[in-house]
């Protein structure tokens, strides 16, 4: 017993290193789509104090407009720009419609908000596009789809080209948002928000806009991981589920944090692989990356309550 | 008029924490009760007790359990449908290894399971708060619906991997299992309800629900005017977990028939939280408002395009059920966020002091 | 405003009264899943239900004189809803189709009180096929076992199975461990090793871990019981770690193709067994054309209605239109009760004649039913994916129920005796 | 060691031995230092203040007397045992209640609910008890719910017995955290800036119940404030902290006179 757990899976790791970075692979390339989830869900909760649960289906309705749009004959990067309308048209009708009469109120009842928003979105994408699986028109983005096979220790390493292009968009997208916010008024507002909402406001944009900006840039980044998830498994609303796996991610790395949500998701993505492979299927019967995250950073937060990057709280009365 | 509460006087303080200070309030109770011992199980149709009128009951005694923790000590927690899940399976290994036991007892029992399990995965909400702590909760969800599906022994080794409530008796009449008469389920349900809604009442306005309710609205204050953090919020798992537990086996026994461990997965958690939220948290009658309004909605949304004759596929129906009750949530959420409960509370206060306006 | 106000009381009068015509008829409601995670695979097959449906109203006038009302109860594929819907309709249903495994496994027992007959073609419960314990439940024209025991004659054609190693991936969920039992024994049997890899609900379209465990079994074939995006999700990982298509074998419910067409050429090869075929040129569907879709009420498009799964609701349909007749002929009555319904769906004597006759030919094989054998055995068809469309690669195959029909008894009896008591059939002779 | 038998103010009260006693006291945060090996007691029956600037280490040295923080250096002594590190909510157990300068009250709950849970220390009826509502949980509910009434009535706050505290003005407020911190009955009572944020008259009402407590009652109490007026009228002795150290200790006449003080707290006074 002892054996399988501290000795056999390490035995394996080195027996075939191959496959080990292959495992690897799998799970940087989940990790980064956590990693962009949990980043919409942080700018939104930096800048407005809700724990926004619908990002989930924000993807899923992001990839669906997009296919839904070009199965009627919209050329492909046309797709993406009335994409890109219809998230911020959905960012100023939730911003008009939920946030702003909700202003104020516990943070569990906009977290609740967020629940009927995406129930609403499920009915409504379901009544436009219906629900049964779509393929996600990869080849149209000029994604290329192809395979790069790598030959390390002698072994054999499938990397998919859709996913290499997933992990550098994904780069690229960080890299833009970090300069966004770093760099210029409207994202300096934002991060201000996080601190001090009186502060923010002193930089004479309005509290609405910054809203509706946030909730606009969680569009993109649904759209980005729509496409790339989409890519690997057709677009349907079964994708809605992987939401949930930002949520131990944003435990690890802090709500506020944007540095810990990219980190957080990408050791997530990987240790959760590795833990499957090594440990869950041998010995635990599979499945374990269902939970495996959530025990993982439960078992982080119980020594470290606020997180791996989160600041040490002084309790005051 | 009809809620005039002058010359309602109190001359003990027996009389003033009785359950019912305010006359008007029992004789509504005593109308509600007679009309769910009495009128519907008289009235109603089998298609009313499964659908409506069982499954309402046994969601607030849900909503409730959840109620106690998030409403009461402040702990949110999105894991309740994997505690129920633990009652379910636990009262199902005791009745089939254990014929003999009379099934109401081990329903009742069923709760303690879900208690044990609840206590220990409510010791991280001593160290983490918030949507921390909810997060963690879901750690519990996972990982026990993930236990449910691999732990072949709790289902009896099914080749289906799901579990069936047999055929169980009760002084010779049965109650549970597809032999069961519906009517005769709905009082089992009805009275295990009715006790643990009373027990939690007492629960809830008594010591330990100042206590849990100190927790909730600032903890570093509760622990410095003697409130042991530890045990107030241990002890709101507890109680939470048992009455989620017990909800959960009344669910399979007295309703589903059957079931596979997905059943207990998210989907119901977020339902039960809807309940609660809608309801009014730290209040219990709201459970039972908002199981109506969540529980009964949906049904009659279905049956109403059939009556009005419009001519409406049933899946639009569904999608149009799903928008409406999202919509209803953020509605009733901006009106008042404080639930049902609230709303009625508001309409009282009015209706006391009517036809003045203060 | 007054004519207004006539027309719309005129307009509802109309449709109450619509309602009330419709009613007279046999109904045989239908427990439909066209939303939730399942919709992808449901919506073919409800489609091709109802057009079937539709079609002998409309140019027969029902079945035997009477009207089939065929109406959908929406469930999502969710038990709960499945159950209000089984609960809503059975005042009035001469049939429940209640279109997942656990719905069925939850109305099951209460049609032996209700007394209506469970029609799941295709799924349920296997032991179903015991009609003496399963008096009420049908899983016409095949049961999982069955298919798992043709998929392994499949393979084993190809060369003996000792000593090889055969993947079963399959949804984590009553549906996918269903065929584990019959698995398990033929590997002891054939001498091959069996390794199950299960896939859960919530990892249906993220299959990277199950394949990367497939790719270091190193397994000669992968037999899949998928659902829904479950079969997306695994052809295309499959694709991705280059495992050899033509190794891969699915059960009927993961031959559809719309999931296919994701992977498009790369799957060529993969292959699924089943009972149903379209056939494009069978008269059926150029009655369906005429009488439901050029008269503008089916749901369904050209492309759906090609494929296997359209094609599989219209047997499905024709295996409850068969029911119906057998039972209205024997009981010389139109309007037939669910007693009736099941001594029709007990004594179906699906020839290649009848097939022809009802204009299904080559969609169906032949099978016939009793009061013991509640399945029928059919056999099916190995069908493989060329690139754009399912063909058939194999003669009818037919599953050795003998090897495991002891399987079928005790597991009959285990189930009735963990519900004792359990009303058995006891008129019913072999 | 000074003696215990205590002294006679000039109200003619008899103070009687050590209650409590702090000795060497130094708190850090981090490397920061906000007490500074401070040293002062507290006799039975008498009202003590701790006054000093902002910035003081007042706050801070409330908090180690109520158990919320634990000194870095230095001894608690309890009654005249030495205090071994414990948890807030058995400090409070052991008779030490409190209030706070940002009201702690607990606004989802009525009046008289907030006054009830100052009894918690009081009450220990099990859990089968309380949910059934009989036998010991009921009596219990009724004898501390008479004490509670007590309060009530000493506070002038019958009529807003069942009000949500969350409705209450400011000044009312303050009142009912008092009540709370009374219905416990402590040995000693700490008043976190009784009387902050409050205007005159307020701060008169304020005053007087404080005495009434002390005189009716016999309460212990401690309280810092940085109004050194109404300190000075109300307490027997005062401790002055300026930068986490003490610069001064005595009656108040004696303190009044004290050239570090006059520099330190009263120079910087606007």
């Amino acid at each position: 017993m002892l054996n399988d757990i501290f000795v056999a899976p390490f035995v394996d790791m080195f027996a075939a290193p191959d496959f080990l970075m292959q495992v690897l692979w799998e799970g940087l390339v989940s990790g980064i789509l956590y990693a962009l989830i949990a980043l919409g869900f942080v700018l939104i909760y930096r800048s407005s104090r809700i724990f926004n649960f619908a990002q989930g289906i924000m993807v899923v309705f992001a990839a669906l407009t997009l296919v839904g749009l070009h199965a009627m004959g919209v050329p492909a990067w046309i797709c993406i720009l009335l994409t890109l309308g219809v998230m911020f048209v959905l960012a100023v009708v939730i911003e008009r419609v939920v946030l702003r009469p909700l202003v104020g109120q516990p943070d569990i009842i906009l977290f609740m908000a967020t629940i009927g928003i995406t129930l609403f979105l499920i009915g409504l994408g379901e009544i436009i596009f219906g629900g049964e699986n779509k393929v996600m028109i990869t080849e149209e983005l000029g994604i290329p789809t192809g395979s790069v096979l790598l030959e390390p220790f002698g072994g054999l390493l499938i990397l998919e080209q859709k996913d290499i292009t997933a992990v550098i968009v994904a780069a690229l997208l960080v890299v833009g948002l970090l300069i966004f916010l770093n760099k210029t008024r409207m994202g300096r507002a934002i991060r201000a928000l996080g601190d001090d909402h009186q502060a923010a406001l002193s930089v004479g944009i309005s509290l609405q806009t910054i809203w509706v900006l946030v909730w606009f840039i969680a569009g993109i980044i649904a759209l980005v991981t729509g496409i790339a998830w989409g890519a690997r498994a057709g677009v349907s609303f079964a994708l809605e589920v992987i939401a949930y796996k930002a949520l131990p991610v944003l435990m690890l790395g802090g709500l506020e944090s944007i540095t810990g949500a990219i980190i957080g998701g990408l050791m997530i993505g990987m240790l959760e692989k590795l833990f499957e492979i090594y440990w869950g299927q041998p010995l635990l019967g599979g499945n374990t990356e269902t939970w495996f995250a959530f025990v993982l950073a439960l078992i982080v937060l119980l020594f470290r309550p606020q997180g791996l990057f989160g600041e040490r709280i002084i309790e005051r009365v | 008029m009809l809620y005039r509460t002058a010359g309602q006087f109190k001359t003990s303080y027996t009389a003033d924490q009785a359950l019912f200070p305010i006359r008007q309030d029992a004789y509504l109770l005593g109308i509600i009760l007679i009309f769910a011992w009495v009128v519907f199980p008289l009235t109603a149709s089998e298609f009313t007790f499964q659908t409506l009128l069982i499954p309402i009951l046994i969601y607030s005694l849900a909503a409730m359990g959840l109620n106690i923790l998030t409403g009461y000590a402040g702990q949110l927690s999105l894991g309740t449908a994997a505690f129920m899940g633990v009652g379910a399976y636990a009262c199902y290994k005791m009745v089939t290894i254990m014929p003999w036991m009379n099934p109401v007892v081990a329903i009742l029992l069923s709760g303690v399971f879900s208690a044990g399990v609840g206590v220990a995965f409510g010791i991280p909400s001593l160290r983490i708060k918030g949507f921390y702590l909810a997060i963690a909760t879901l750690a519990a969800q996972f990982f026990l619906v993930w236990l449910f599906e691999k732990w072949a022994w709790l289902y009896n080794y099914n080749a289906s991997g799901a579990i069936q409530v047999p055929n169980l008796k009760m002084f010779g009449v049965y109650i549970a299992g597809p032999q069961a008469d519906s009517m005769i389920q709905y009082f089992v349900v009805l009275g295990i309800v009715t006790l643990l809604t009373l027990l939690c009442i007492n629960l809830t306005r008594g010591n330990l629900g100042r206590t849990w309710k100190a927790t909730r609205d600032m903890d570093i204050a509760a622990e410095l005017i003697g409130i042991n953090l530890m045990k107030s919020k241990l002890t709101a798992f507890m109680v939470s977990s048992y009455v989620v537990g017990v909800a959960g086996a009344l669910f399979v026994f007295m309703w589903r028939g059957a079931a596979e461990p997905n059943l207990f997965d998210i989907p119901l958690s977020f339902r039960i939280l809807f309940i609660a939220i809608i309801g009014g948290l730290g209040s219990i009658m709201g459970n039972y408002l908002g199981a109506i309004l969540i529980v009964g909605l949906p049904v009659m949304l279905n049956t109403l395009p059939q009556t009005l004759g419009i001519p409406i596929s049933s899946a639009m129906v569904e999608h149009l059920n799903i928008m409406i009750i999202g919509s209803l949530i953020i509605f009733f959420l901006i009106i008042e966020p404080h639930g049902l409960a609230r709303l009625w509370a508001l309409i009282r206060e009015k209706l006391i002091i009517w036809p003045f306006p203060y | 405003m007054k004519q207004f106000a006539r027309l719309a009381a005129a307009a509802v009068v109309a449709s109450l009264g619509a309602g009330a015509a419709i009613a007279e008829g046999l109904y045989t409601p239908n427990l439909s899943y066209r939303t939730g995670p399942f919709a992808a695979t449901g919506i073919p097959l409800m489609n091709g239900q109802a057009d079937y449906m539709a079609m002998l109203n409309a140019r027969d006038g029902g079945i035997g004189g009477a009207m089939i009302d065929f109406e959908e109860c929406e469930t999502g594929y969710s038990t709960e809803k499945g159950v209000e819907c089984y609960e809503k309709t059975k005042g009035k249903a001469i049939v429940t189709q209640p279109w997942s495994t656990g719905i069925t496994l939850q109305v099951l027992p209460k049609t032996n009180v209700d007394e209506i007959p469970i029609l799941a073609p295709g799924y349920g419960f296997s032991p179903m096929a015991d009609g003496k314990v399963f008096q009420w439940a049908f899983n016409i024209p095949a049961g999982y076992w069955d298919a798992a025991d043709m998929i392994v004659q499949y393979i084993e054609g190809q060369g003996s199975l000792d000593g090889k190693k055969i993947v079963f991936l399959h949804l984590d969920h009553p549906f996918g461990k269903e065929p584990l039992p019959l698995m398990e024994s033929l590997a002891e049997q054939k001498g091959f090793e069996l390794v199950p890899v299960p896939v859960g609900l919530k990892e249906m379209q993220n299959q990277s871990a199950q394949w990367l465990q497939i790719r270091r079994e190193r397994p000669d074939y992968v037999v899949m019981w998928g659902w829904g995006a479950m079969n997306a999700g695994a052809i295309t990982e499959a694709v991705k770690t280059k495992f050899p298509m033509e190794n891969m074998l699915g059960v009927w419910w993961a031959g559809h193709d719309a999931d296919l067409k994701i992977v498009g050429e790369d799957g060529k090869g993969y292959k699924s067994i089943s009972w149903s075929f379209p056939n494009a040129d069978a008269p059926v569907m150029a009655d369906i054309k005429t009488h439901v879709v050029d008269a503008g009420n089916s749901q369904s498009n050209e492309e759906e209605m090609s494929g296997v799964f359209y094609s599989r609701g219209i047997i499905i349909s024709a295996i409850l239109g068969e029911g119906i007749a057998t039972a209205q002929k024997h009981f010389d009555t139109a309007e037939i009760d669910p007693g009736q319904l099941r001594w029709g769906l007990e004594n179906i004597n699906m020839t290649e004649e009848r097939i022809s006759e009802l204009g299904l030919d080559g969609m169906v094989p032949p099978f016939s039913t009793s009061c013991s054998n509640h399945t029928g055995h059919s056999g099916g068809w190995m069908l493989e994916w060329d690139g754009e469309k399912f063909v058939k690669v194999s003669d009818l195959l037919t599953a050795n129920v003998d090897n495991y029909a002891e399987l079928i008894a005790s597991s009959a009896s285990e189930y009735a005796d963990a519900n004792a008591p359990w009303p058995v059939n006891e008129d019913c002779e072999g | 060691m000074k003696d215990l038998k205590g002294y006679v103010t000039a109200d003619g009260r008899q103070i009687g031995g050590v209650l409590m006693e702090m000795r060497n006291i130094t708190l850090k945060f981090g490397g920061v230092v906000a007490i500074k090996d401070i040293s002062f007691d507290v006799r039975e029956g008498e009202v003590r203040a701790i006054i000093g600037p902002n910035g003081a280490g007042k706050s801070s040295m409330l908090n180690i007397i109520s158990g919320f923080y634990t000194p870095s250096e230095g001894e608690v002594w309890y009654k005249g045992e030495k205090r071994p590190p414990m948890k807030p909510y058995e400090v409070a157990r052991q008779g030490v209640a409190r209030t706070f300068q940002n009201i702690a009250l607990f606004e989802g709950m009525t009046v008289l609910d907030n006054i009830m849970t100052g009894r918690l220390t009081h009450m220990n009826a099990g859990l089968v008890s309380q949910a059934m509502w009989w036998g010991k949980a009921r009596d219990e509910e009724i004898a501390n719910r008479e004490k509670v009434e007590e309060v009530i009535d000493f506070l002038e706050i019958q009529n807003i017995r069942k009000t949500p505290v969350g409705r209450l003005p400011y000044g009312l407020k303050k009142r009912v955290e008092l009540a709370r911190a009374l219905a416990a009955e402590p040995s000693i009572l700490l008043l976190d800036e009784p009387m902050a944020g409050m205007n005159v008259e307020e701060k008169e009402d304020m005053s007087r119940f404080i005495l009434d407590v002390n005189d009716e009652f016999g309460t212990t109490i401690a309280l810092i404030e940085h109004d050194m007026g109404v300190v000075m009228d109300i307490s027997d002795r005062v401790v002055v902290m300026d930068y986490g150290k003490k610069i001064g200790d005595g009656t108040p006449d004696e303190v009044r006179n004290n050239q570090d003080v006059i520099d330190a707290y009263l120079g910087v006074q606007h």
